[in-house]
This record gives structure tokens, C-alpha cells and sequence, in this order.
């Protein structure tokens, strides 16, 4: 194919460019398979959860609570899918949502006002990733350690700022943000959608999206094609900080509580839901669209094993082997060389 | 077996099958696991049937776990090892749906969207246990030099030791230093390296260690023991590990404060029970205090 | 500090005032300077060749230019003004731009955002104007004469594509000074006849061109003036018309090259190598034969499976089908390991991504294919591998301070050097050799030829595929074309043309 | 010598490396202070902390603490080592080693001799580690997703094993392994020493060791060179396995009682060890000499904040702090253009 193209434009002289890619892909079932292995986990587990309690599993409200329980996570994930998409990896997400949460939760407390006490936080898990990125662009340490150890930093600084205690008893205002309902579905529902949206868009209509991709393709071709791969980078962390905070913030508000830990879990489903999702791209990298699939799988795989009744102890067993399974699925369009 | 562990298991009427949703706060520990697995037994005899779910102290998702039960219309819904203060949203999707909320030793305070809560005395066990270390000690707490491993982000714990701090403060007991457990998980190994340190930085420093619960006792007495140093630790809820290191005398664990688990789920299963039958409950908070055990009744409790 | 400088007093700048002027630039890596005191004038609508055998400073000069190394000394001036730039975006902005040497693209991005990346993404508020973005890169590749679709990832482009791709990146920046390193290293003929078109023409609108190659016929078809370089120094700058090939090289090499291929040996009759019924992706029912002694060597476009088909014989690729007989005996190998030990090696084509690892010392190197022949128990005997590396270093005169300096850190021929040394030091009956001397200078380049021929007069089969044909009429006793994936046609190599090479690249039958 | 060698060089022939200014080589500070980073930061915290609290701090007692503290760590990390030689990762040590010890635990007391059921926990470890490589080496999942689901199930199956019980009161022949102590040394110090050496020694002088520097240094260089990676790989995991459950059974022996979770910190702490340790090679690769350094890093940073007595939550903090600061000080050196 590759030499016809050729063969042609030798004898026809300057060629007409060619808009889209052939259509020889059309019916290659292994990339099918390949890009949508993880989609197609999904959709049997569904299946399968509908199949054994389908009068439960398959109601609409139990789907607004799959929808409301992963909502936290899905933010979280999707900026995390920010810095995966640039090569990198943000261990510090779960415990800045940690001191996100605790830090509104003290102001609070203390008589601030919601817009303060959240703005402040906000600023803080901004400030947090600015400085995991000012440790991995310009510092030059490697994403793994920087943010490793800011996630212990961050997780000493939670506790002092809570000192150790669950805070509760938030004015009822607040308590919206996590808990409200608007038109029968969860807010946390449709704040997750935003963020994740705009993501998507920063990801694929903007400079800076297209920069993320760059970098994270070849940081060296990149740097040498005039993008400033340091800053970009910077960018990146910056967005990841202020999103955990922002999911941190919605996590005590949904569970009218803080502590110095409540978000941590987070961190580990995060990359997790990004690396499921990367396998439905068509380079392997992180992609939003793969995350949201990857942190439903997440979703429906804990609700469904919780509906069917599964002890806990096999829940975290099937948990793991499922999850290797959704991967493994994509990768089986993929072995041959 | 303990005493009260097979005492007054009689059915109490109100039976039937019902399916119940036991969510947990913790699982992990041994006193926890024992209080699940007796709860479980005895409301099997009733002809429930408890399904357990354990969250290691995520309350997200124990609101996620309360919202799923809710939606399936479980008959009840038990919550274990949490503050129903700090879980507004499962315990308004269980109220929505109708679904009774009953509390195995959560929280301290009555609440009014749950049924009955039977829980342990947390503070009197901080005030037992800090008694008994003053006695280990010489039955004179003044100037007496105490190191206490703390949990502060578990609810029970903090109660335990806010208690105990007050009892030593009231006796005139220094505590020198207060160590926060960072993960209960790894608690035992941790306590055991926060005590070696300690006790190499201040050799003979230390007449006594208090601990907020059994595991992280036994490390500090692992620590005491490579130290060759004979002070006196106490812990909280009678696990069998901590009763078998008092009885075996040679331990630093010299006391430790039972959680009457066979009382307290008792009156659970018994107030439950009620509650299926129509009956009105008198309160919907009911506390049990525990037992000291000492090298002198330690016999009562071992096996 | 940047540059701001309108067109216009460019234009009416005298012609004798250089575009570009850098004098007596130095750099040092590690305490070994790679350029030493350099000057290179630029005029305007020039194509100013830049020459030197691999470690000359050529890539590292090109870099201070574009503001990616900052000089130990010297000066940079541009239109007669001093420049410095702090990076590449500077520069771009001043509008010198360069082409890198072995670095393309972006895998993950599409063909069109390859060719319009960073500063030049048109974009409105921050968002990127797709339209503009595919018709612009469409307009670049069109020059070029590709007919590339736009939105496909690069990383499905064949190699030849990428290069293409990056090229027309470079070309993208209204550029006042051009620079391209080796930019045909990977490229046919047909795509160069493009690419030369394309240069002539922004020459003759005034953009300086600085071309850096080690393909000498094409400095003398395509270039006005030379600068040679030589241990990190400039040691002529002369027009074009003053010089001559020999000339060039006995300049680059500090003396006078005779010629770069040796005269050809006799080879035995005896076949030992019978390849039958090859097919794999691309390749199609290939059969071969080659003898004892002989050098064969494979021809085609790229992308006609030249490289699949060394693949599929060396078991870096399982074959559909086909077999490899090696002496009669049957070693089809399923995998590099099998090849190795029934006797065939293959030297591959990527030198840095699959020839060595860049970050190890070359010792490391060297005892990759060999860890059986230094060990013994499982235990690797450190005595063996300094003998073997020694050795190697000394067989093969690789350049380097020593066994223990890293492969990164030695120029593109001594690379290739470590590569060939760890294949040799198997004894290869059979050694298949893949763009053996892409992007190395003529003076490697005959030593390649010198080492090649010896193991052949040793008795061992050997395959070449090469993309220059006069390598392939030189060195070879015998040359067999390949065209989409068969074989289209054979020649003996000694009184064969290239023109005659070409009509069977193209798949027509003489 | 090497100098001289190079002027012999310039006029002998093509490609000859010109001498720069003779001392410029021998005194390359910045790239003295890049490899040694970590360890000055090392006897930087040695030095402050036995400027703070000599008599204590610097004692052959809290030496000997210090040392008996980190030996299980040492033991995970040096298997760590091994896999990020590779290239890959291993998140699911901590979950092994708890399980290898849970594991040892029952098997105790339900009456099997001390070597029969170490060796199966051992060979459980191996298991483990087999899976994790299987899943990387022949399925080509990413390290990460694999052992990060492996762990979760791995814990699982920790949890089912105990059935989420304390197990105490084994044999007293079974408690030297960890609490013992050889000429006033603790056991656990000569074992970890043991593995280091092995370690090295493999990774030193070994053909596997080679090759596994060869699949780290570029996995497809080394296939072309006849390395058959896969198996490599996999070799890698089988021996993380089997070292985090070994370290797993001496944990139990040491604390004279087994959880299900009672290993998992150590992943992380592993892991960050072996960053730590990176700084130290010249090519920025894991290395066991950097990864022994890092763990005592790790061990004298808890350790000398313990002795001067620094607060729980602050603790926490500077241990972020003083990692990034080790791994920062390697980068001094490094980053003119
Ligand atoms: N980043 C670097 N670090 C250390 N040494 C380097 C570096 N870059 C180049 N060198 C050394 O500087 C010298 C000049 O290298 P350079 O790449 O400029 O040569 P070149 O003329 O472009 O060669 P080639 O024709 O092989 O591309 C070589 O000896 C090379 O090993
Ligand atoms: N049009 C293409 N699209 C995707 N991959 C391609 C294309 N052309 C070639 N390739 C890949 O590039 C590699 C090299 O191709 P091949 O071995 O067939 O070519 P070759 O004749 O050696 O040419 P060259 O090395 O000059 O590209 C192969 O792995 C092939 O799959
Ligand atoms: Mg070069
Ligand atoms: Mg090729």
C-alpha cells in the first residue's frame, strides 16, 4: 500500500494530500479487540452483575450510585490522566485531596466562608502541584521519587492541620457540594462530568492539550521543535494539584467529615483507572475517554460485587484478577510481531 | 472461650429470615474481628443472615457500601467501628429507603437516624487502663514517666486515650511523649521501632508504656524486651495474644481492658430482634463497660 | 537575550554582510572538546555544506547555532548583529531553524501537528485551528511532493515517512537560516530528488542553507560552498567549484583516501546458505542463495522489505513460511537466540535504538551476544570480557578512552563499530548486515568495507542491504532487488549500473 | 593514562578525540557531587542527628537499632532492585510479604515444622512473583497495572489465609529468625547482609545479571543481541517474589505474630529506596550499593527523628522534605545545557 502511494506520486508529480487515513483498517478485528478490550470488560461485567441480580444491579437508582460513587474518582483520575498523558506519574494526588478536604473542613470550622475556605484549599493543592512540578520539570527528579515524597509531606502536613481528628459538623450549606441532588442526580455527578469535559477539551482543542501530548510522545523531539517542555510539564502537575484538592474539598463535603487520610485510597485507583484506560488508545497512551472507562470499571466492579454479595476477602482477590483480565483482554489483538 | 462469649445466646423473638448488610470500619484487628464473627454467629442462630463488608477505615465507602444495601432494601443495616456523624450520607440513603440502622460499638452519642447502637465504653477503658498502668507502677502516678501510643483518626481510640491522658494528668503522671500510629495495619511493627528509639535515646527514661489497643502493646513489649527493660505496658481489648502474654508472666504486657463483646452483641441481637418483633426500644444508645485483666484474674479469661 | 529583526533591513542590508557569522566557537563535553574555536559564514541564498567525519563537531556546531548547546566562546552573529540564543525557540524566532540528526517525530501526535508543532500550532485563544493546521502542513508536504495522509499518527509511518515528515517541520518556519542534519541518512533517491528541488528553491528565494551529510556526490550536485571540519575544527571552507571528492575526504581525514572500496576477492562455489520460500508481512516466497565468501547484496525502495526479510532470517521476525538452510542443514530460527547459535548474526538497521545500549560502556556492549563465550557456570569472567572487548577495540580501531566509556558518548561510526564488533565476535557463518554504513563518514565507511570483505575471504556468507546503490555495486559480487516485498530481479554487481538497480527497485523487468 | 591515550589518538587517525585541558576531568566536582548525592546526604543526616543527640544517636547501640530496624526493609528493597533493573516495577512486594508471612503463620499452627512451612510460604512467593512476571514478560501487561492488581488480589488472598485474624503463638524455635541475635548482631542484620551480597553478586558477576542490565539499559538491543528478554524478565520477578516473602516470614518471626497486612508498607518504602539509590550509578539506574544507601537513609531519618524526639505528624513532613533533598543534592551537578 505504502508503495503504491509512492509508485504514484513519482509518475503524477506533486501529490494531492490525502485527508484521512485509508480505510484499510476497516475490518482488522485485533485493533478492535485491541482499542476496546477495556470498553468490552465494561460491558460484561454489566452483564454479568445484570445477569446474577438483575433486579438490583439494573435499576436506575443503583445506577445514579454507581455514578455518585465514582464521581470523587473520576475527577481525581482525570488529572491524573493530565500527567500520565505528558509521561509522567502523580503519586500525590490521593493525599493532596487529603489536605484539601482537611484544610476547608478547619477553615470551616474556624468561620470562614465556603468561597474562601474552598478558594484557600483550592490555591493550596495548586501550590502542592506546582511544587511536584517544579521538582520533576525544573529540578529534574524523577516524577516516581518527587511525588512520592510530596505524598508523605502532604500527608504529615494533614495531619497537623487536623491534628490527627475527624472534623465534623460543617455548617448545612456546605454539605450540598457532596450531598445535593439536582434533577434526581448527585452534584458530585455533574461536577465530575465538567471536569471531566474540560479536560477532554484542554486535551484535544487546545495549545497546551496538543503541548501535554508532545511532551509525552517525545519530550526531546519536542523540545527541540520550540515547546517548552519544562513548563508544559509544570502545567500539567499544577492542573493535577488543583483538581485532587478540588475532589478532596467534594469528598468532605459528601461525607460531611474530614481526616488526614480520607482521600489517600484514591491515588492507587487513579493511576490503575489510567492505565486500564490506556489501552483503548491506539498509541498507548493516556486518553480521558479510556479513564472514565477505566474508573466505571472500577465502579460497577466494587457495587456489583458488593450486590452480589461477595465476602470482602474474595472481593479484593477477584478485584485484582479482573482487573489484569480488562488489560490483558486488549492486549490479545496485540502479540504477534 | 471467653466468658460471655457463649452466654445469652437465646433467640428473642422477632425471627424470620432477614438479610442484613454488616459494614465495618475495621475488620483487620483481632478484638474487631472477633466482635464481627460472634455478631454473625449469633444472629445466625436468629435465622439472619449477615453479610460482613469491611472498608479499613474508608468512610466514603462505607456512605458507597450503605447507599448499595439501601438500594437492595436489605431488613437492616449494621454499622460497625464508625461515627454515624461521619457518614450523614449512607445513613440518609438508609432512611430514605427505610432501612433501620443499627450500631455495633459505633460512636459515643446517640443519633437519631439510628435505631440502637450498643457500644463499648471507650472512655472508661482509657480510665481503667491508665489506673492500672499507675498501679503497675506503684500505685503512685506522681513523676511516674509514661509513653502512650495513640491513633488519633480512630474514633474509639481517641476516646480511649483522651480518657487516659486526663486519669494520668490527674494523677500527676508526666507523660513524656505520645506517639501517633501512622497505619494501624502496621502498627505492632511500628510501635516496636518507636519504642526501641525511645528507649535508646533516654535509657531508664520510661516507668511505664500505655497503648490504645493490644497490637501495638505487644510491639512495644517486643521492643522492651530486646531492650532488656521490665517496665510495664497496658493495652486495650483482652485480644487472646495480649490475655496469653499477661498469663505468661514473662511478657511487659501486664494488663489490658476486656471489650465485653459477648454483652454488647448481645444486646444487639437482642434489641434487633425486638425491633423486627414491633417493639419500641427504650433508648437508642446503650454503652458496656469492660473487664480489667491482670496477672491476678488473667485465669478467669484464657483458654 | 533575542534578536528582533524586520525583514526589511535585512533586505537592504549589503550582500557581502554574512546572514549568519559564528566565530571561534568552542564546546567541551566531560573535558573533551567537541568543536574547538569553529567559524562558519553563512551568505544569503546559499547552500553551504557542512562536512566531517563522524565526531567532527559537525551536530554539535549545528546545536550551538540553534541555541539547544550554550558555547563554552564564541559568537554568533546574525546580519551582523550578535545573537545569543537560549534555546531553540529563540533561535526560531530569529528565524534559524534546524533539522536534528536522528530525531523526527512525535509518535503519539498526527503527521500535520508533526509538522506544525510548538510556536507554529496555529491556534486562536489558545485552541488549536485545526483547519489552518492541516491545510498549512498539508501545503509543506505537498513541496515535498509526499502524499503522507494527515492525520495519521506518525508512529504507523514507515521510516522514510518520518524523515519526510520531520523535514518538512523544519521546513514550516519561514526560515532565514535552514540547517539540516543528515537529512537523507534514511531517504532514497526518489525522496531526495524532492527534497534538493525544494532546498534549490528556498535558496533561490534567499534562505541560507547549512546541509550536513556524509553522501559526497550529493554536496557536489546540490551545494555552492563547503565548510570541512576535523577533530572538533574547521580546517577548510571553500566553494564547491574549487574542490573535488578526493579532495573533500583527504580534508576530512587529515590524508588522501584512496579508494574507499577495496578490490573485490573471489568467492568459492559452494552454497551455504539457502534460503527458500521467505514470507512474512511484507516479504513475499523470497528464496536466495549465497556461497562461501560471497557478499550479496539486497536493493530496494524503502519499504520493500528489505529489513524484514534480514529480520525473518536472523529470527527477529517468525516467518509465515520458508526455510533457512545453513551448510543443508535446516536452522530456520525461531528466534535471535537460535540464529545466533546456529551461526547467523544480523547487524540491524537502527543503530541507537537497536544496535546498542547508548547508556552502557562499551565493553557492556560488546558482550551482549557473546555472555556464553564469557562465562563459564553462569558466572561472567570479568578477564574474558576485557580480552573480548580489547580485542574488538583493536580489530575494529574504535576511537574511544577506553573499554569502560559509554557507547553515547563515542560519534555515529565508533557506535557502529561496537555493533559490528559484538556480531563478530559470534563468527558468524552467516552475517547479514543492515544499512551498515548509514550516517557514518567515508573514512568508517572504508574500514566497514575493509572488515566486511576480510570475514568473507574468512569464509563466512554475507548479506548487505544498503540504500545507496553505488555501496551496494562496490562492495558486492552479486545484488538482488527487492520490489514490495519479492524479488524483482538479480545482477552480478560488476559491470552492473545503477540505473539498472533502479528499474527493478521500481518492480519493472528490464 | 586515559589522557595520554587520546593525544596518541588525535594524530594517529580518523575520529580522534582531542584533549581538553588535562585537570578539567580529574576534578569534575558537579559530577562527584551527582554520583555521591544520596550518600553525602546520608552522613549529612548522620551528622545532624549525632550533633543533636550525640550521646545517644551516635551509640553501637542505636547502630545496631537502626540497623536491626531496616534489615527487612534492606531484604525488599534489594529484590526491588532487581526488577527496576529491568526496567519494570514491583508494587505487589508489600502484599507478598505479608502473605508469605501470614502464610508461615497458619501453616505453624496447624503443626507443620518450621522449614517445610517456610519453604512452602517461600515457594508461594515464587508463585507470586511468577504470575507478576508471566503477566509482564509473556502478556506484555505494564509492571505497574500487573503487580498493582496482584497486589490487591495477593491481599486478598492474605486476608482469606489469616481470615483476617492476629496469628500468634507459634513455636519458640521460630522466633530466633527474627529476634535473635549472633555475637550481640541481630539475626535479621546477617540475613539481609546475605541477600545484599547475593544481589550484587548476581547483578555483578553473573550471565543473568548481565542480562538484566542489558533488558534495563533497551529491551530490543538486547533481544537482537539473542537475549531472550521474556525469560529475563521474568526471572526478575520470580526472585522479588521469593525475597518479599522471605522477608515476609522473618517480619512474623520479628513481631511473633502475622496479619494479612502486615508487609504492606514496605512497598513503598522499597521503592523509594531504590530511587534513592538511582542518583548513585552513572547512568541513572538502579543499582544495589544505591539502593543499601537509600534504605538507610530511610531507617536513619526515622530513627534520628525518633531520638530527638520530633513529633509524629512533623516527622512525616521532613521525611518528604529530606528525600527530595537527597535525590535534588545528585542533581546539582547536572544541569547546565
Ligand atoms: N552530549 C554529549 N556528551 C558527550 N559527548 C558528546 C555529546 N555530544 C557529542 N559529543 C562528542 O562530541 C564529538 C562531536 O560529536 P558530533 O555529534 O558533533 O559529531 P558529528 O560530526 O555530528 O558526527 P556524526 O557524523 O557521527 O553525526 C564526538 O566525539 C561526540 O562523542
Ligand atoms: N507504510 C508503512 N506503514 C507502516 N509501517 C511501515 C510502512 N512502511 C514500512 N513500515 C515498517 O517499517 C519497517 C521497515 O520496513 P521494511 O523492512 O519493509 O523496509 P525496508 O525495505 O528496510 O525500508 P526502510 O528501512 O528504508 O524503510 C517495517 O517494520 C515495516 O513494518
Ligand atoms: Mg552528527
Ligand atoms: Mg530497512
Amino acid at each position: 500500500m505504502t508503495m503504491d502511494q509512492r509508485a504514484k506520486t513519482t509518475s503524477a508529480g506533486p501529490a494531492a494530500i490525502v485527508a484521512a487515513p485509508p480505510r484499510a483498517h476497516q475490518l482488522d478485528i485485533g485493533r478492535i479487540l485491541r482499542l476496546s478490550g477495556t470498553g468490552i470488560g465494561l460491558i460484561l461485567l454489566i452483564a454479568i452483575f445484570g445477569t446474577l441480580r438483575p433486579s438490583v444491579f439494573l435499576t436506575v437508582g443503583n445506577f445514579v450510585n454507581i455514578l455518585e460513587q465514582i464521581s470523587i474518582l473520576a475527577i481525581i483520575a482525570a488529572v491524573q490522566t493530565v500527567v500520565m498523558v505528558v509521561g509522567d506519574l502523580d503519586m500525590s494526588v490521593g493525599s493532596t485531596a487529603s489536605l484539601g478536604g482537611a484544610l476547608t473542613a478547619v477553615l470551616l470550622m474556624s468561620g470562614w466562608s465556603i468561597p474562601s475556605a474552598v478558594l484557600l484549599a483550592l490555591c493550596v493543592g495548586a501550590g502542592i502541584g506546582a511544587m511536584n512540578g517544579a521538582l520533576v520539570a525544573y529540578v529534574k527528579l524523577s516524577a516516581f521519587i518527587a511525588t512520592l515524597a510530596s505524598m508523605t509531606s502532604v500527608t504529615g502536613l494533614a495531619f497537623i492541620v487536623t491534628n490527627g481528628a475527624n472534623i465534623f459538623g460543617f455548617t448545612k450549606d456546605f454539605l450540598p457540594l457532596g450531598q445535593g441532588r439536582f434533577l434526581g442526580v448527585p452534584i458530585p455527578v455533574y461536577i465530575a462530568s465538567a471536569v471531566s469535559l474540560l479536560i477532554w477539551a484542554l486535551l484535544r482543542f487546545t495549545t497546551i492539550g496538543r503541548r501535554w501530548r508532545a511532551v509525552g510522545g517525545n519530550a526531546e523531539v519536542a523540545r527541540l521543535s520550540g515547546i517548552r517542555v519544562d513548563r508544559v510539564r509544570f502545567i500539567a502537575f499544577v492542573i493535577a494539584g488543583l483538581g485532587a484538592s478540588l475532589a478532596g474539598i467534594m469528598l468532605v463535603s459528601r461525607l460531611a467529615s474530614a481526616t488526614a487520610q480520607a482521600g489517600d485510597s484514591q491515588m492507587m485507583l487513579s493511576i490503575a483507572a489510567v492505565f486500564l484506560g490506556m489501552t483503548m488508545s491506539s498509541h498507548g497512551g493516556a486518553n480521558i475517554g479510556g479513564t472514565i472507562v477505566g474508573v466505571a470499571i472500577l465502579g460497577v466492579l466494587t457495587n456489583g460485587l458488593n450486590i452480589v454479595g461477595v465476602n470482602t476477602y474474595v472481593q479484593q482477590l477477584l478485584t485484582g484478577a479482573i482487573i489484569v483480565a480488562a488489560v490483558a483482554l486488549s492486549r490479545l489483538g496485540k502479540n504477534r510481531r | 472461650s471467653n466468658p460471655g462469649q457463649g452466654a445469652g445466646a437465646a433467640p428473642s423473638g422477632g425471627g424470620g429470615t432477614k438479610n442484613i448488610a454488616l459494614i465495618t470500619g475495621s475488620y483487620g484487628t483481632p478484638a474487631a474481628k472477633a466482635a464481627m464473627d460472634m455478631l454473625i454467629k449469633k444472629g445466625a442462630a436468629e435465622g439472619w443472615t449477615i453479610k460482613l463488608q469491611d472498608t479499613a477505615f474508608d468512610y466514603n465507602k462505607i456512605n458507597s457500601l450503605m447507599q448499595d444495601a439501601a438500594a437492595q432494601k436489605v431488613d437492616a443495616i449494621i454499622v460497625g467501628y464508625t461515627t454515624p456523624e461521619l457518614i450523614t450520607l449512607g445513613m440518609q440513603s438508609a432512611t430514605d429507603a427505610g432501612v433501620p440502622v443499627f450500631g455495633l460499638d459505633a460512636g459515643v452519642q446517640p443519633v437519631d437516624q439510628v435505631t440502637l447502637n450498643v457500644t463499648s465504653d471507650n472512655p472508661w477503658f482509657g480510665k481503667t487502663s491508665a489506673q492500672a498502668l499507675i498501679t503497675l507502677m506503684g500505685g503512685n502516678g506522681k513523676g511516674k514517666r509514661v509513653l502512650m501510643l495513640e491513633h488519633d483518626p480512630h474514633p474509639g481510640v481517641k476516646l480511649r486515650t483522651e480518657a487516659a491522658r486526663e486519669a494520668f494528668q490527674a494523677a500527676g503522671v508526666d507523660m513524656v511523649n505520645q506517639v501517633q500510629i501512622k497505619d494501624p495495619t502496621s502498627g505492632r511493627q511500628e510501635a516496636m521501632n518507636d519504642v526501641a528509639d525511645y528507649v535508646t535515646a533516654h535509657p531508664g527514661g520510661l516507668d511505664g508504656i500505655w497503648a490504645g489497643w493490644d497490637d501495638v502493646a505487644m510491639g512495644a513489649a517486643l521492643a522492651l524486651k530486646n531492650a532488656n527493660s521490665d517496665i510495664p505496658v497496658t493495652g486495650v481489648d483482652g485480644t487472646d495474644e495480649g490475655i496469653a502474654a499477661i498469663k505468661s508472666g514473662t511478657n511487659s504486657l501486664k494488663a489490658t481492658v476486656w471489650q465485653d463483646w459477648g454483652t454488647i452483641t448481645d444486646k444487639l441481637v437482642a434489641g434487633m430482634g425486638d425491633y423486627f418483633a414491633g417493639k419500641k426500644l427504650p433508648a437508642n444508645l446503650e454503652k458496656v463497660e469492660g473487664k480489667l485483666i491482670t496477672a491476678e484474674n488473667v485465669s478467669q479469661f484464657s483458654k | 537575550m533575542e534578536q528582533k529583526l524586520s525583514p526589511d533591513s535585512a533586505v537592504t542590508r549589503p550582500d557581502d554582510v554574512p546572514m549568519l557569522r559564528a566565530s571561534s566557537i568552542s564546546k567541551h563535553f566531560d573535558g573533551v572538546f567537541a568543536v574547538r574555536s569553529a567559524d562558519l559564514t553563512l551568505r544569503r541564498g546559499e547552500i553551504h555544506a557542512l562536512l566531517g567525519e563522524n565526531g567532527a563537531g559537525k551536530s554539535t556546531l549545528v546545536k550551538i547555532l540553534t541555541g539547544v548547546y550554550a558555547p563554552d566562546g564564541g559568537t554568533v552573529e546574525l546580519d551582523g548583529t550578535p545573537v545569543v540564543f537560549r534555546d531553540v525557540i529563540e533561535a526560531q524566532r530569529a528565524g534559524v531553524v534546524a533539522l536534528y540528526q536522528e530525531l523526527s517525530i512525535v509518535p503519539n501526535l498526527s503527521v500535520a501537528e508533526n509538522i506544525m508543532m510548538g510556536e507554529k500550532t496555529p491556534a486562536r485563544a489558545g485552541f488549536v485551528d485545526w483547519g489552518r493546521l492541516f491545510s498549512i502542513a498539508g501545503s509543506h508536504l505537498e513541496v515535498l511532493n509526499q502524499r503522507i495522509p494527515l492525520r495519521r499518527l506518525a508512529q504507523d509511518l514507515s521510516p522514510v515517512q518520518q524523515t519526510m515528515v520531520a523535514v518538512a517541520r523544519a521546513l514550516a518556519v519561514n526560515a532565514r537560516v535552514l540547517i539540516l542534519d543528515e537529512p537523507t541518512a534514511s531517504l532514497t533517491n526518489l525522496e531526495i530528488v524532492d527534497l534538493f528541488r525544494t532546498l534549490r528553491h528556498l535558496r533561490d528565494e534567499g534562505v541560507a542553507i547549512v546541509y550536513v551529510s556524509h553522501r559526497l556526490e550529493e554536496v557536489f550536485e546540490l551545494c555552492d560552498r563547503a565548510t570541512i571540519m576535523r577533530n572538533g575544527q574547521v580546517v577548510a571552507a571553500e566553494a564547491v567549484a574549487d574542490l573535488t571528492i578526493d579532495l573533500v575526504i583527504s580534508k576530512m581525514v587529515g590524508r588522501h583516501s584512496d579508494e574507499i572500496f577495496p578490490p573485490r576477492s573471489r568467492h568459492d562455489d559452494e552454497v551455504i546458505v539457502e534460503v527458500t520460500g521467505l514470507t512474512g508481512r511484507r516479504v513475499r516466497d523470497v528464496s536466495l542463495e549465497v556461497r562461501r565468501g560471497e557478499i550479496l547484496g539486497v536493493g530496494g525502495l524503502g519499504g520493500s522489505g528489505r529489513s524484514e526479510l534480514l529480520r525473518l532470517i536472523s529470527g527477529a521476525q517468525r516467518a509465515q513460511a520458508g526455510v533457512v538452510k545453513l551448510s543443508g542443514k535446516d536452522v530456520t530460527p525461531s528466534s535471535i537466540t537460535h540464529g545466533l547459535d546456529a551461526g547467523i548474526a544480523m547487524v540491524p538497521e537502527e543503530r541507537r535504538s537497536q544496535g546498542v545500549i547508548l547508556e552502557q560502556p562499551i565493553r557492556e556492549n560488546m558482550i551482549l551476544a557473546n555472555l556464553p563465550s564469557v562465562s563459564s557456570a553462569g558466572l561472567v569472567r570479568d578477564a574474558r570480557v576485557r580480552s573480548l572487548a580489547n580485542r574488538g577495540m583493536t580489530d575494529l580501531q574504535i576511537h574511544a578512552r577506553g573499554t569502560g566509556q559509554k557507547v553515547g558518548e563515542l560519534s555515529g561510526g565508533n557506535q557502529q563499530k561496537v555493533v559490528l564488533a559484538k556480531f563478530l565476535a559470534r563468527n558468524p557463518t552467516f552475517l547479514l548486515l543492515d544499512e551498515p554504513t548509514r550516517g557514518i563518514d567515508v573514512g568508517t565507511k572504508s574500514e566497514i568495507y575493509v572488515l566486511i570483505q576480510r570475514l568473507a575471504e574468512a569464509g563466512a556468507a554475507v548479506l548487505v542491504v544498503s540504500s545507496e546503490l553505488p555501496e551496494l555495486l562496490g562492495l558486492c559480487h552479486r545484488i538482488l532487488l527487492l520490489h514490495e516485498g519479492r524479488l524483482a530481479g538479480e545482477v552480478a554487481a560488476e559491470h552492473a549500473t545503477e540505473e539498472q538497480l533502479l528499474t527493478y527497485c521500481y518492480g519493472r523487468t528490464a
